[in-house]
């Protein structure tokens, strides 16, 4: 392959260069109703799921088809996307802040075929492209993170794991029988960047072994200090380690006081801990963001561990489906999970979701640990 | 297909968008390249990345590496470094940098816009995006090192599209759809994101920070874009007058005439509307009665929830007062637990230059910058610091409104200079009246 | 005075020495109807302020006069309830877990005559000895503390703020108009022997100046590694401190560091930190015990200082009525004054009590700190 | 008086009984001495105790200096050691010692035993009480050194009486009145109480333990002796099964034939009972339902808050299948902050000899001595160690009752035996499939 310049001189770097120039401008790529109409909106209505009108004082509606989106995305399946919006949409299209995509009309008739074009549509693998849903009391798309397909400190995969949870919810996408929003997510390692430490019900990989020590290239791979620094629970110390007959640098880890964090392998790749039976799943529930009825809460663990079960994790989706047909039997109406474990207490969410509580469940990381065990002689047998 | 993937093959059945297919279809375009592109990246990068995944799914273990830093000149962020751990095995992704682009605010695109992306990403990385990143951008998905330049280059010079924030860096803000399409917006959330992204494209693009720090905007307090629990600094809708409230609506809900919650709940039959029920007794405050037909709303007593617009969008509106709340702190749980925005500032109008909003964010910057330590967020700071201490540096008065609730421990800190007479006591003249 | 022995020979103290009998047997003591009933009791009624009558399934009634008792009882304070006792009681009577009295007749006909007698007896000062009250949804005794009276570690007094108090009080302890039990306690140093950390209104005496070093006879007088590892906060160093041209062992206090919460002293007398101006009260407010309705809550810093006003205290007495009746005045019926103050929010209680919200309430000690403020946007203008 | 007391003398005025009047009273007595009694210690102690008071009022600090060790042979607590700083001016009470009588259980009295108290404390010391102490002691406050002996041998040798606790033991137990005249009481805490005390003679008069240790007996969760928030353990009674239920009762309330909770709220006009609002919509967890004149609790979901109970004394009574719960850690700020007890046994027969309780006890007292500091309560080693390893010590099976909510961060510390293949993994087989 012949190598393209695009006039990038490297030699000098600086010459004619752009930047800090920022993003595009948002209103370049506004629908002409929405356009017209910001900040003019009267009210919505959810037409079915997946479908909503926003009408404005003006008189003017614009109509939303949302379809589902798995947020890794190949070119060609953008171009695809692009093609429908010119076909329907005069183009115009947006992304929501959970991965999925808006198309835009601007009349009730072009829902329909627009509707009926993309329900159409597939993959070779025989999955849909573009499934309508995804609004009201339903279960919108996943939030997640890169896992094995990009990152390097995963305990589990990202990709894989959503598309087999939401193949197991993909009817509650489709639909809004749900008493409340339901949202999941996914986060790869506890840096959580899916954030999914405030999510109806969070998948969170976990590591559950100390780092390996390479003690032959620690000290030329890294920074010892740094590494000592990261650990939270100062579980690491500097040591002096004789490899094939040499003294090192290197360090000794405390495996009693080491919580698998992988702090110390993100400051250095000498100390490794992703272990094929000792990473899996933490499955979290009753978190929500939304500052609705009742404030923002964190999720809580409820499940310490479940193995990774490649392709598929069969375990892992079955306990989220326990949870979430157990809440849509017994919550009530615009209850969040969190909301309706805490109104008929944690000791019937186990019982009703039919899962095991192991001392794991019982918080015991630092002073505010306290706060979470029972100060009362209120509970239900 | 380069390699065989009968583990990943498995998440090709199943109704949900399968990422694996869409993964196999890009790799046969690139091997057919029909369009005859001069592919600058290995064109097997898409089943190199296919084969390596299986891998992982066969060791259950990834088979990245760290990244080391690779980036554009003069920029401290954008681009996240990759190298596979089994180059030999998978050279169509022994280099397989991320590239971050600075998304537009609301997320809002053309057809147009978008394949003018694509033709440069097919023809300098893998063609494999992310739409979009978990705190926003763009995200491109593997390159090789000598890419970055010639990509940011065409992204600057032909598409007028900067790259996104990664590092110690302010990264790339985003928002809610707010106002463009939403009745519940208290203010322009795009206007915003977008100004004070460029405004601080300083911040943005070279490190200067103890750690990341993010921006995020929600219209209301509904959160769409979750700015409370993912964002060191969540400015979120409000108001301060009164609910509108529409009688005659109200009754129409009543009378069954509109769906409640604007039909989200129709996908199961809940009975008939009790607005006694549904509303008036989830109101968290009790701040409200029906009586006679009539809803009344005790506003003063009211929090914004959002609960009863939700529910009755076509009765009830936003209040006309407008401006946002500033939350800090909000981040994961590394290193000592997460945290969700804390309220720094109640009530601010949102009017551009922004210049009050700026001066809280330059005032906290101000003060995280010159104390907060390496790798710590600012959440961790005011945690270690304290709550007063941070509203002493950015000059806001104390109010009941900052907390939840009083402190249950009575281990105040006394300023020397509050204390009559100060910290220097004289034991001599104390043991004039008291013997040993 | 000549001395008289009891039979103590302490040349031989182990001479028929008696140890580990415990207090003598309760049932000694009950009165006849409660001996008999005991177990059985089917119900209760508050017949009048300070008077109870519980019925029993075997058809027997006792009743129970409640008296205010100042905590601190002479001997010929404690023969005239003797007296009393033998007057009206057949000579039984129990003190309650607030310090008050409690004389038991078994026919209602008693209850005026015994009534009577207590209202009509006074101090030469003029307080009444024996009030009759403290029962119900109304203001009963202050538990408390030593204070000046006896102990070496006290920020203020306790019984002199407490007479203070109750004498405005006063009426509330004779009537039953609260929404609820509203309980008042007092202690005298954060060492809290009052319990007042879960009380509707507490006062505690709070000292706000590091301790004074008598450098001279430190080393002498103390222990100087029992005081440093006393430190809570790691305020205290070993330092070599030069005396009139000796150098002596002593110690340093990191002044920015210390909360003033005495340990040190406690552990070593050369380190005082009574002052005069520094010491006084802080009062907390919105504790319960009690599991009903909600749970037990710890009371909230409400006002950060008052000055030591002796002998009455006014300013302490005052913010205490104002809560006492902004209170009295809002909450629903059965709820204590915690539970109304989170029902109309934080903000308001300070509105409704005219209190001024200072930087010193928030809280700055230790992770939980962050718990304590607001994660939401649900708050009142 | 031998002192003028004139900022004393004002807290003489006023209703609510004054001590200072008290205690001039009993300076009088001892002055007069009209039983012409042998005082054993100075005549003027009274006086000189409201000298010194005076003298704390004037100068606003304590005159009272640290004990140092003084008690009775053989026991390591009872006695509170006290100096006074101005020997010279208050010689009456130079020395100043309080001694802890442990009361009886319920604090049941004859004016008979009282007296006989009188005349020994008269006799041998200050003739000033606390009727009682915070932890439920008779505190005698003031005596000199060597009546320590003489006043323990004639309460053992004469009245049968021993002392309290203070020091690192076990503290003299107390309870709330119970069964003897509570109608809500779920088990004897007074045979509880004293069986315990007697019991752990041992524990409570000779410091073997870290710290203090505190029992209270609460015969329901109404919480009369407040144990949960002021002992390390606390047996708080509760039932199993249902709240049982009179409905003719129910209707004589609902009738207005009975004042609402007993007549607690006579002092008000509240308006006519209101079942629905006053009993159903505060019920905490909304298990009952007021319909056709008929109350239904869903006991199963029920909490035992005692609210409906209390409310309604004569339509709703405790269970018949009772017992106590056992709550641990509850203490004082000292040092990081107060703690209400934990709840730890959900539920325990009360049974003679109590075996099951003790076991419960000493566990947990094995635990403590074996990893405590010295001057940690209970508490803060749970704190410390974790609420799984008290679950661990104590040999009882964690269940959700044990929590409030589970735990929100994922920091899970993993037994290396619950982990399949252990902590020790092989570097070079990893490098096997991960190059450097
Ligand atoms: C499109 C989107 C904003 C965007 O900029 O992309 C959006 C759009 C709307 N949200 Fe949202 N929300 C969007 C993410 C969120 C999130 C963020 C998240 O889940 O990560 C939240 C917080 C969820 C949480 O609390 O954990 C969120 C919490 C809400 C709520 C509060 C729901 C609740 O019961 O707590 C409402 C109110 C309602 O549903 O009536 C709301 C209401 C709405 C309304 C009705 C606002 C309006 O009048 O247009 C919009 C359509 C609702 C619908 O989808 O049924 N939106 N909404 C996001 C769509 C995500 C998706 O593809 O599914
Ligand atoms: C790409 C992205 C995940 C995704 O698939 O979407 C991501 C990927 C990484 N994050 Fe993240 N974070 C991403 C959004 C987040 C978010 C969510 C958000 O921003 O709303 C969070 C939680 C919110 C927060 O900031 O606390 C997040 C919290 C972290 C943390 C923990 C930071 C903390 O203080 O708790 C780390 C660890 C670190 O910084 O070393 C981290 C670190 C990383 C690194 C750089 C791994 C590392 O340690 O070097 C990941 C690179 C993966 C890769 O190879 O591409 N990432 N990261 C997201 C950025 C895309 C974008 O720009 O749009
Ligand atoms: C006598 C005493 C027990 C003792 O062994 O001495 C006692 C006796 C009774 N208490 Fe109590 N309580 C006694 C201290 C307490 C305490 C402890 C304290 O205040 O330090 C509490 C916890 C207070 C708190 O939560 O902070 C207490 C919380 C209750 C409650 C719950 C009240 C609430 O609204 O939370 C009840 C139920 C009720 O009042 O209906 C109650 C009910 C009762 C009943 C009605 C029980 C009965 O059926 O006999 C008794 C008479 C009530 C009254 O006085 O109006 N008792 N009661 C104590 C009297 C103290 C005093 O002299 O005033
Ligand atoms: C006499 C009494 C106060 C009263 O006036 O009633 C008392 C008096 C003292 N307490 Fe206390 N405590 C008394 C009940 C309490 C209680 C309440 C209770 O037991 O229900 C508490 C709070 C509950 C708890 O134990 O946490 C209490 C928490 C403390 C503490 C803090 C302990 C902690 O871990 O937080 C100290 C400090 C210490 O132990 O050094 C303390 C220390 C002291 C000392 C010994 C002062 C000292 O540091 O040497 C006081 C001696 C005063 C004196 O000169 O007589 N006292 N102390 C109470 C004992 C009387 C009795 O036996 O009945
Ligand atoms: S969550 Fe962890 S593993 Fe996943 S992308 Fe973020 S940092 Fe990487
Ligand atoms: S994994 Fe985390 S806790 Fe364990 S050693 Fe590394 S940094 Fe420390
Ligand atoms: S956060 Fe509020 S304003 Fe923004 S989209 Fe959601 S509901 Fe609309
Ligand atoms: S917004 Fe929320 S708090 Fe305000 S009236 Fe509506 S429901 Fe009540
Ligand atoms: S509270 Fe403090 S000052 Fe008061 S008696 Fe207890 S230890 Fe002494
Ligand atoms: S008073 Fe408390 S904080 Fe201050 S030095 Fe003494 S022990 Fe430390
Ligand atoms: S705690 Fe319960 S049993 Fe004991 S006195 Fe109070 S109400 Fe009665
Ligand atoms: S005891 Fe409490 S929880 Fe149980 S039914 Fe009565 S009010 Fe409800």
């Amino acid at each position: 392959m012949a190598f393209i310049s695009s006039g990038y001189n490297k030699d000098k770097p600086m010459e004619n260069r752009i930047t800090d120039i920022g993003p595009r401008k948002y209103d370049e790529f506004y629908h002409p109703i929405i356009a017209k109409n910001k900040g003019k909106w009267l009210y919505h209505e959810i037409l079915e799921p997946g479908v909503l009108v926003h009408v404005s004082e003006t008189g003017d509606k614009i109509f939303t088809v949302r379809v589902g989106g798995c947020r890794i995305m190949s070119c060609t399946h953008i171009r695809e996307i692009c093609e429908i919006a010119d076909k329907h949409c005069g183009g115009y299209l947006r992304f929501t802040t959970r991965n999925n995509i808006e198309f835009f009309v601007d009349s009730q008739d072009k829902i329909a075929p627009l509707k009926k074009d993309l329900e159409s549509r597939k993959f070779a693998g025989g999955s849909f492209k573009f499934p309508v849903g995804g609004t009201g009391a339903g279960i919108t798309n996943i939030v997640h993170t890169q896992g094995w397909i990009h990152c390097h400190t995963p305990a589990t995969d990202a990709s894989g794991p959503v598309k087999a949870t939401m193949d197991v919810l993909f009817d509650d996408f489709k639909s809004m029988r749900m008493p409340a929003h339901l949202r999941v997510s996914l986060a790869c390692c506890l840096n959580m960047c899916g954030a999914v430490h405030c999510s109806d019900i969070a998948i969170l990989g976990y590591h559950r072994k100390p780092p390996l020590l390479d003690h032959e290239y620690l000290d030329k791979m890294c920074e010892i200090p740094l590494a000592i620094a990261a650990c939270p629970t100062a579980a690491i110390k500097p040591a002096k380690i004789e490899v094939n007959g040499v003294k090192l640098n290197s360090v000794a880890v405390n495996n009693e006081r080491c919580m698998y964090c992988g702090n110390c392998y993100t400051m250095c790749p000498s100390m490794p801990l992703a272990d094929a039976v000792g990473d899996g799943i933490v499955i979290m529930a009753g978190g929500k963001v939304s500052n609705r009825i009742s404030t923002p809460k964190f999720s809580k663990v409820v499940v310490a561990f479940l193995p990774n079960e490649t392709p598929r994790w069969p375990q892992t989706t079955a306990v989220i489906k326990k949870m979430v047909e157990a809440y849509a039997k017994d919550a009530n109406k615009y209850e969040r999970l969190g909301e309706w474990a805490e109104r008929i207490g944690w000791e019937r969410f186990f019982e009703k979701c039919e899962l095991p509580f192991t001392h794991h469940l019982i918080d015991d990381f630092r002073d505010p640990a306290y706060f979470t065990w029972r100060q009362t002689t209120q509970f239900k047998f | 297909m380069k390699h065989k993937t009968p583990l990943l093959d498995q998440l090709e059945s199943g109704p949900w968008p399968s990422f694996v297919s869409d993964l196999k279809q890009e790799a046969e375009v690139r091997a057919k390249n029909v369009k005859g592109v001069e592919y600058q990246i290995p064109v097997d990068v898409c089943d190199d990345l296919l084969g390596i995944l299986e891998l992982s799914y066969k060791h259950k273990r990834t088979h990245w590496k760290h990244g080391g830093i690779v980036g554009v000149f003069g920029y401290g962020g954008g681009v996240i470094g990759r190298y596979c751990d089994q180059p030999e095995m998978f050279p169509g992704v022994a280099h397989f940098h991320t590239m971050r682009v600075s998304q537009p605010a609301g997320k809002f695109y053309t057809s147009k816009y978008l394949k003018q992306l694509c033709d440069l990403w097919e023809l300098r990385g893998s063609g494999i995006t992310n739409m979009h990143g978990s705190t926003g951008d763009i995200v491109w998905i593997g390159t090789t090192t000598p890419q970055l330049e010639e990509i940011f280059f065409e992204l600057t010079h032909t598409f007028n599209q900067d790259l996104g924030g990664s590092g110690s860096n302010l990264r790339t803000p985003s928002d809610c759809i707010g106002s463009a399409r939403c009745e519940y917006s208290c203010y322009d959330t795009q206007a915003l994101c977008h100004t004070l992204t460029n405004d601080y494209q300083d911040e943005l693009h070279r490190p200067a920070f103890p750690y990341k720090f993010k921006f995020k905007f929600d219209g209301c307090p509904n959160c769409c874009v979750a700015s409370i629990a993912r964002s060191d600094m969540s400015f979120i809708g409000t108001w301060k007058d009164d609910i509108r409230l529409d009688q005659k609506e109200v009754k129409a809900y009543v009378g069954g005439e509109y769906p409640p919650n604007a039909g989200a709940h129709s996908g199961r039959d809940w009975g008939k509307f009790d607005i006694q029920k549904e509303v008036v007794n989830l109101c968290p405050t009790g701040c409200m009665r029906y009586e006679g037909g009539k809803l009344e709303i005790n506003n003063r007593e009211c929090t914004r929830c959002m609960h009863c617009i939700n529910v009755m969008p076509r009765a009830l509106r936003i209040g006309n007062e407008r401006g946002l709340s500033i939350l800090v702190g909000a981040k994961a749980p590394i290193l000592d637990g997460a945290q969700m925005g804390s309220l720094l500032v109640p009530f601010v109008k949102v009017e551009e230059p922004y210049d009050e909003i700026k001066e809280v964010i330059e005032a906290v910057w101000d003060w995280w910058m010159e104390e907060g330590k390496n790798r710590e967020r600012l959440g961790e700071l005011i945690k270690r610091q304290g709550f007063q201490k941070l509203l002493e540096m950015t000059n806001i008065k104390p109010m009941p409104q900052h907390v939840k609730e009083p402190r249950s421990n009575p281990y105040i800190f006394w300023k020397e200079d509050e204390v009559e007479g100060g910290f220097t006591g004289d034991i001599n003249e104390f043991r004039k009246y008291h013997q040993r």
